[in-house]
């Protein structure tokens, strides 16, 4: 699904990724690791086919990024910081919109809204107004919706209560079991640890080497 | 592809009818940057009777300016640009959709507007004629040329000077254009005002096809 | 525990409880009197001008809008001003409402202008001193009433109106002042027919049109303050429930 | 107050040298704004001879209110309103050192425009002086009410179209001043632009106590 | 030093806060935690004198809230999800605003951005290129140069490596030594409990009772 070797990704002159190695298979969950700064972010992006690959191979979903990075765009997912959705239009109406936009239908918003807790009070709502835990639960159900193959999420359990937390992991298990790869950026290594397969450890925008999975592998 | 630009049309409707800033906001601009002229342009000296088609569309052009500032901005909310690359909408697609909402608002504007003038000068049906075919053409010549520079200054922190700068000396001879159209269609020789509209014609296909294929380039960056 | 129902700028204004009373309908009637008589002088009794015939009944609406187009935008910046210092809610929705009336004369002031020019002048609009500084003025109360229509918080656009309606003072005199501003006094052979020289019936229909326009605009007013101050109580009336039901959402997880 | 002034105007200035927003955008966009007229004002009917001074001083404003828009856009930033409310900076200062930043780069401004237009007509040395004062006067007109209408816009979502809508027609007399005064300078007869200078300080100041008072209020709730 | 009776506090026309109690004395270190849209934020916010109390009692550094919520803001330093920066300026040109603003001096800024690692390569940085972890480092140093008096951390934790978490437990330690007071939500408990003295759980814009909790919403 994903094979990087030495890829190098610049911002702006900055060489945020400097030659990773990676490869991730089909149903696999990993998980990246590193400090702040690591290139975490950036990896996510570059995959996701927003920042381009300006040295090394990358190849992701069969696609040759450093050929084409747009048409891996639609099948994957990515979860980021930035919320990407529209402050004045209610939670429905955005979830409803990307969902379109994605090719899916109407019926997919709704479950997705439900499964994320969305579908009472909330979903009148303007997003604009919502809680953290409640603007990146609509994000989640805008990606949800999606289906996409290649699940690109950037810490995920970021400002989630305890309950979107367990459906965070309840959602990832259930797409890699459906078929789907998951790559997941994380700082809090208890549960993410538990949700991953495999554990990369992400340092001065390489790959460190690691001692695999469940394997305590920090980096100063 | 027509598809999702509806969608993108769609979507940027119903965010205007919730927050209505169009209507409570670049209608009043609008008749204010007529107003300013008069103040600026002294009355007694007769300029402004001549001048008031160049100032109905310098109003135009001000409130398409504030309109599509406006409809970027939407677009530049945090991570909104890279869920819509992300999205698989076909960059086309959003390009005539958002094209579509601005003219949208740009009619009803122009109309408000417009009503306005032709009743003050008293035309001729032929007239009318003439001044709504120069209102549907330069509206799609400014939305159409105006969403392409958009994107070019979407998502820069400095989109609200740059989009003005790019902006205005493209439609500078659309400014020209539907003046002298408006002219034509005031003064009762509408016969002078067609081929301006058609020459206005030409300017929105080539900024259709424009946008259709540049549209998508001009996304990636930024 | 207790919650005051009061909205954040406390429970001591006191406030109507319908959009009528017996007071404003007696006013109505009064009202509609004065405005029958208006129509009765106006349009019948008082003679055409020499000049411009039966153009100038126009005026008997014209004057006294004008008039109380100004009036409006002090009674705003008034009640801006009171609330600013006392923080009433009362004084603000007063505010409002005169702006939104203020508004309502200048179009009226405009149009019935417009309609006067087309006969004298031959058209219907000139970018004349006048004329331009009354529209001025409409958009500066377009201006104030696009911030109190911002989808905000009732304190953040009660204050930001506050301060916009307060400064409509200076404006409003800066744009009546640049009449003498223009190089060129703006006249017109019409405009000429001033006070003085408006005798007998016609100073008598100008005088009932005052009456007439001045109750109208203090109904209206008192009209549209009762239903802004209603709103504002309905929406106090739903808090209660609304805490309830917030505080609920905390039992369920 | 003077120290949080200078603290604010300093932090400003800083992000333009680094940004070079009004430098390489500001400027242009004048000078468009200019060009643009001589578009609609067809030059032959000789209307534009005689408009230079409102045209300038319409340039201006219009220049003036990207200023603003920017210099408000960088204060919206997620996050830095609260962080300036809970900064303990004075308002009046926030005020004034806006005001200060805002004018600094309108003067820039008007003196590249100016320097063209006076050239252009020859003037003489009390013709000069008038200018420079007029410039001067004028700019902090603008920069006292645009900086108080700024912050009533601020922290809106629809600051973009609030702000011109308000500050427009507040600027009308400043307009009016401004062209007044240049036309007395330019044709030979300062002592009636004079007046004009001494009414716009009357505005300035009245601006600055306003501002001065009414800052703190409007900073506290978006 | 915090002290809240049946607190109210509305978001446009809905009450975020329905009728909160919370008391708090010099020194203590309480966590937040509850649901997503439970109030967490709001209250922070509240606390800080950013959205105005309609009813109840609200007495916050000896300040009557209700009648004067101006006063206290200087002397409280919040942490909140958005970062107060300006993206164009330095990482150092944003931290020296700050601390100046606040009325600290120079040396505070410098000190600070060493403490969060901002001091080398990154301290050129403008602030728009930064990472999440280290624009959230940014916010931190800025608010530590301040000095505040009471503490007020909404998610400190969130998107902060280890080392980074490490460092705010520690800053908080040390302030709440110095005499400080700290309030923090946050959703990530096991690293919360232990550094908190005390827990309130709010729901529904209320402190519930807690489980272990005293009557008013006190743990041990
Ligand atoms: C759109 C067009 C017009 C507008 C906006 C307008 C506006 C005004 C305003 C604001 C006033 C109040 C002046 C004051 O009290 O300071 C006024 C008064 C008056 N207007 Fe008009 N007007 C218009 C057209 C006309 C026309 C066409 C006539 C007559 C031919 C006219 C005749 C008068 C007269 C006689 C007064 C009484 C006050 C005075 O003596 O100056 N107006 N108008
Ligand atoms: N123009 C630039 N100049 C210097 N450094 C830059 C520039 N652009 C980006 N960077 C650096 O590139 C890195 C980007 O890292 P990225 O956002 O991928 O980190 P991350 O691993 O996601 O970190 P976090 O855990 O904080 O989210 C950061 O260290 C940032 O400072
Ligand atoms: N205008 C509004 N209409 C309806 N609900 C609103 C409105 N404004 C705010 N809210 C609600 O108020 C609550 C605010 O909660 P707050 O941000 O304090 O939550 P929080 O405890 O910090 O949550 P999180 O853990 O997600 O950060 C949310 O439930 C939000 O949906
Ligand atoms: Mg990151
Ligand atoms: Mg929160």
């Amino acid at each position: 699904m994903v094979h990087l070797r030495g890829a190098v990704a610049l911002l702006g002159r900055f060489p945020a990724l400097a030659g990773v190695d990676l490869d991730v298979d089909r149903r696999r969950i990993v998980l990246l690791r590193g400090a702040n700064g690591a290139g975490k972010t950036t990896l996510l992006r570059a995959l996701a086919g927003l920042v381009p690959i300006s040295a090394g191979e990358a190849i992701v979903l069969g696609v040759d990024l450093r050929v084409d990075h747009k048409s891996v765009r639609p099948r994957v997912g990515l979860l980021a910081h930035g919320a990407g959705l529209y402050d004045e239009l209610s939670v429905a109406d955005n979830v409803r919109f990307w969902t379109l936009a994605a090719g899916a239908v109407l019926a997919d918003a709704e479950s997705a809204m439900a499964r994320l807790g969305l579908d009472g009070r909330l979903s009148d709502v303007s997003v604009g107004r919502l809680s953290t835990g409640q603007r990146r639960r609509t994000s989640l159900a805008c990606l949800i919706a999606r289906r996409p193959e290649l699940w690109l999420l950037d810490e995920p359990h970021a400002g989630l209560d305890k309950e979107g937390r367990d459906v965070v992991d309840e959602l990832v298990r259930d797409a890699a079991d459906a078929g789907a790869t998951i790559i997941l950026s994380s700082h809090e290594l208890d549960r993410a640890i538990d949700l991953a397969d495999e554990i990369v450890t992400l340092g001065g925008g390489v790959a460190l080497d690691d001692s695999g999975a469940g394997g305590d592998g920090h980096v100063a | 592809m027509l598809h999702d630009a509806w969608l993108i049309a769609r979507k940027d409707l119903k965010l205007e009818i919730r927050s209505r800033v169009a209507l409570n906001q670049v209608v009043p601009f609008a008749l204010l940057v007529l107003v300013l002229f008069a103040f600026a342009l002294d009355p007694d000296r007769g300029l402004l009777e001549k001048a008031t088609p160049g100032l109905y569309w310098i109003a135009v052009l001000f409130s398409g300016l504030l309109a599509m500032q406006r409809s970027f901005a939407v677009e530049a909310a945090d991570g909104v640009t890279d869920a819509l690359r992300l999205s698989g909408l076909a960059p086309a697609g959003i390009y005539l959709g958002k094209t579509l909402s601005v003219a949208v608002q740009l009619l009803v504007l122009e109309v408000l507007l417009g009503v306005g003038v032709a009743v003050l000068y008293g035309t001729s049906m032929t007239g009318w004629l003439l001044l709504l075919a120069t209102i549907v053409v330069a509206t799609a010549a400014i939305s159409t040329a105006g969403t392409l520079f958009g994107v070019v200054a979407a998502g820069l922190r400095v989109r609200e000077t740059l989009l003005p700068l790019l902006l205005l000396p493209v439609l500078a001879p659309v400014l020209i254009g539907a003046t002298r159209a408006f002219e034509a269609a005031l003064s009762g020789t509408p016969s002078e005002g067609w081929p301006w509209v058609g020459l206005m014609s030409v300017f929105a296909a080539v900024y259709v096809v424009a946008g259709i294929f540049g549209f998508g380039p001009l996304m990636e960056e930024s | 525990m207790t919650t005051e129902t009061a909205g954040p700028f406390g429970a001591s204004d006191s406030g109507p409880t319908s959009t009528g009373s017996r007071t404003t309908m007696i006013l109505g009637v009064v009202t509609l009197v004065a405005l029958g008589v208006l129509v009765l002088f106006g349009l019948i009794l008082s003679p055409a001008d020499e000049n411009q015939g039966d153009a100038v009944r126009i005026m008997y609406v014209h004057v006294p809008s004008a008039t109380l187009s100004y009036v409006g935008c002090f009674l705003t910046a008034i009640g801006s001003a009171v609330f600013l210092w006392r923080k009433s809610r009362w004084w603000d929705l007063v505010a409002y409402a005169s702006a939104e009336v203020a508004a309502l004369f200048t179009a009226f002031t405009l149009v019935t202008g417009m309609l006067w020019g087309r006969p004298t002048w031959g058209v219907f609009w000139v970018w004349d001193a006048r004329l331009t500084s009354e529209a001025m003025l409409m958009l500066l109360l377009l201006g104030y009433l696009a911030v109190r229509g911002i989808a905000a918080d009732y304190g953040v656009r009660a204050k930001r109106a506050a301060i916009v309606g307060l400064l409509l003072v200076p404006n409003v005199f800066i744009v009546r002042q640049s009449v003498q501003w223009w190089r060129t006094l703006h006249q017109t052979p019409t405009l000429s027919l001033s006070g003085a020289e408006i005798q007998g019936l016609m100073l008598f229909s100008l005088f009932t049109g005052f009456i007439a326009i001045t109750l109208s605009f203090i109904w209206m007013v008192i009209h549209r303050f009762r239903v802004a101050w209603l709103e504002e109580q309905v929406d106090a009336e739903g808090l209660d429930t609304a805490i309830a039901e917030r505080r609920a959402e905390g039992v369920v997880s």
